[in-house]
């Protein structure tokens, strides 16, 4: 069964209700766009959205949270979109701040069967509150906890057919991370290649962890967004 | 009478002052303000630039030659350098994190009188965006700070005790602003060069940490 | 009377009972020994090969065709199918440990009746080699293993418990000897298929666990 | 100043008595042979090495084994080397035994500056005897340490004259971990090309790793280890 999905909505269909889902991208840099619009389209709720930001206001995960869908947010950088600041005074999500290290460390934990592990960022502030210390070989460290989640939605440069995954200069960022760490992943590409293009030295995201394969709609150009 | 810069004037002296001290072969990693205005002032070739959003060999790049998917942690856009690679955000951080970068250049809110310093947050404002300050500041060999010498209101940015969280308990090695340079020893200040226009008796006055000469 | 097999036709017999579980599309990791024959007797063409020194895409190799420097956990040569991908060892067992390779083929020394299983060490001999075993077990999405049935004092490998270490406390998924076909069930063993030749008088006999038929 | 060193003897100088080294490779394959041979004809002894195996009875790092230089060898599959049980026996070596999941977690680990992590392989079994065991979300984990080492001995396929490397097949496994967890990095090389031949895509270990590049002067090929 090809991987391969021309239909948008059903490529979204398998996010539920309380799902987690994991957004790709450092802003809007490597930032699923296509797949975000689809959620939008998509009648669910209480979602927590795991993305280094949520969007800009009115853009991307931006109208997700306008759409009150979202129930809690975790990522390092939710300064670009203040209507979040907004939503948070009025009690309307739940935010988790975390280091933006800490947070790809946690996802890549989350794909690679850890519990947790033990860092040194963050020892002594106020986002180490609540958290573990402990004391290995002389170093303070705090232990955070991998991330895991129903969804991943990610962005990728090429996929072949198989589902292998190359990326493009910096919108990689935390896509090959989410990837790892969702029971579902569903990537949206450029250019899909046969399978035998991409070079076995150079995937960075073995099709092991792809389910369905989506062609971009949204492209992030130098005059911002445009549907191709 | 000192001559009186403008905001801009001011951050690329500070910039300018911060490029003196790095010395190559480094790896440097630039935070969001001055310190993205320090790349103007390197003078040797082999200081190469990390930025933690997935790409070692930072350059500058043509308006013509702006790609929007090659960024810097600042989202500007940026180019890169012969001998470049990308990676992803936890390969990106583990070099941070692994002692692996040389100098962490940073902007501060407030520095205290033994080098920590707040950089993320503001009580009473929403604490929403940390990104890779903590990081940095636990991983780099060493940091730098780059910030005005006071607030808008005229009260000090180098205090006894930072009233923000602060966003490491490591001191930083050096503290750059518009008056001054200082270099942090044992968690004590002493000041090692004025900027150009500057009077010790201005640093004195502006100064609530504890400094030496 | 049972046709008497020789060693190499026993393995491949369980070989080629293992391949008939294998339905595509999966991923499979597969041990050294009998489950590294089990590739020869696969006939979906969906069914992926994992080798965790690094290669998803293991295919056959022919001798003029070898590369030292292509291999499996083994140290055997192998080849790279069409949509292989190489990676670091830190990688190949973050898929692994969690939870991306469907099935681990592996070998085994002592299964006892609740399907935990010994594959690592001998008490007495030195503990000198662990490799990948404990990885799979824990992170494979099902565990399948193969051995003969008895040792060569044919005394049951299927026991009430291991005498030898356990890889994990973890309960395989199926067991297959040259004389039966198991599965695991809430820590139950139940035999589901007699190999051809033989009984389950001779099952019974060489069985020391308790199973259910 | 180059990291290209010609001098093999030159390049394993900063090895002191008493060192952490850690050596790539998967058997022969990947493993950094110029290297390890120079290093058997260096004055140094009490050495801790961290490699997968150690070598084969006479050949690699069998040879160092011989030589007594080695006090302790962490790794996985020791079995390769009978010599290596003989010395155990009679107390002439300490081995720690991981898993070869968790040595290869444990080198990212300190490369990655943590402390360690929490991993489900091992829980139960005698290899977790002394290890701090933790329930986390319902799931036991073991407690892991990260590795770090004074120096790292490695292989790869190309070098550009920066260090960013590039490795060659199933010659990569532990080596660019290696190469992010130790203070010193050395790297064995099957060629060295111009800084910007590499494509910045591809380049599997940035150059901040690498200290000192060499040419490889053993290769393994189908008919054994020669010398080129």
């Amino acid at each position: 069964m090809s991987k391969i999905q021309q239909d948008i909505t059903q490529a979204l269909k398998c996010i539920k209700s309380g799902d987690t889902v994991l957004v790709g991208g450092f802003g809007l840099v490597g930032a699923p766009l296509t797949l975000i619009d689809g959620l939008t389209e998509r009648d669910v709720n209480e979602l927590t959205i795991v993305s280094n930001n949520l969007g800009e206001s009115g853009k991307g995960l931006g109208i997700l949270l306008n759409q009150n869908k979202i129930k809690k947010g975790i990522g390092s950088y939710f300064t670009s979109n203040r209507d979040v600041g907004d939503k948070y005074q009025k009690g309307e999500i739940e935010l988790e701040l975390l280091p933006q290290g800490t947070l790809a460390e946690s996802l890549r934990a989350g794909g690679a069967g850890l519990g947790g592990y033990y860092t040194t960022t963050g020892v002594g502030t106020d986002l180490a509150i609540g958290k573990e210390e402990r004391e290995i070989d002389g170093i303070n460290y705090i232990l955070e906890k991998a991330i895991r989640a129903d969804v991943a939605l990610i962005r990728a440069h090429k996929a072949d057919t198989l589902g292998n995954l190359v990326y493009y200069k910096t919108a990689r960022n935390f896509n090959p991370l989410m990837a790892t760490a969702a029971k579902i992943v569903i990537v949206e590409v450029d250019e899909i290649v046969e399978a035998g293009e991409l070079n076995p030295e150079e995937v960075v995201t073995p099709f092991i962890y792809i389910d369905t394969i989506v062609k971009a709609q949204q492209v992030l150009t130098k005059e911002g967004v445009v549907a191709v | 009478m000192t001559v009186q810069l403008n905001k801009a004037e001011m951050q690329h002296a500070i910039a300018a002052r911060v490029a003196q001290e790095l010395e190559g072969p480094c790896i440097v990693n630039l935070g969001i303000g001055i310190p993205t205005l320090v790349a103007e002032y390197m003078t040797e070739d082999n200081i190469y630039l990390h930025t933690e959003n997935g790409l070692l060999g930072v350059t500058d790049v043509d308006d013509e030659a702006i790609d929007p998917n090659l960024v810097n942690a600042g989202k500007l856009p940026v180019g890169e350098a012969v001998g470049a690679s990308f990676f992803n955000s936890s390969d990106s951080f583990a070099m941070i994190r692994g002692g692996h970068v040389d100098v962490a250049i940073l902007g501060a809110l407030q520095v205290d009188e033994t080098g920590v310093i707040a950089n993320w947050a503001v009580p009473g404002k929403n604490i929403m965006g940390v990104g890779g300050a903590m990081d940095l500041l636990v991983g780099a060999k060493k940091v730098f700070v780059t910030m005005s010498h006071t607030s808008k209101d005229g009260s000090s940015k180098l205090l006894k005790e930072c009233t923000y969280p602060i966003t490491s308990t490591r001191q930083v090695d050096m503290i750059f602003t518009e008056l001054a340079v200082f270099k942090v020893n044992a968690g004590q200040l002493k000041l090692v060069d004025l900027m150009p226009g500057a009077t010790i008796e201005e640093v004195r006055e502006k100064t609530e940490a504890a400094f030496t000469e």
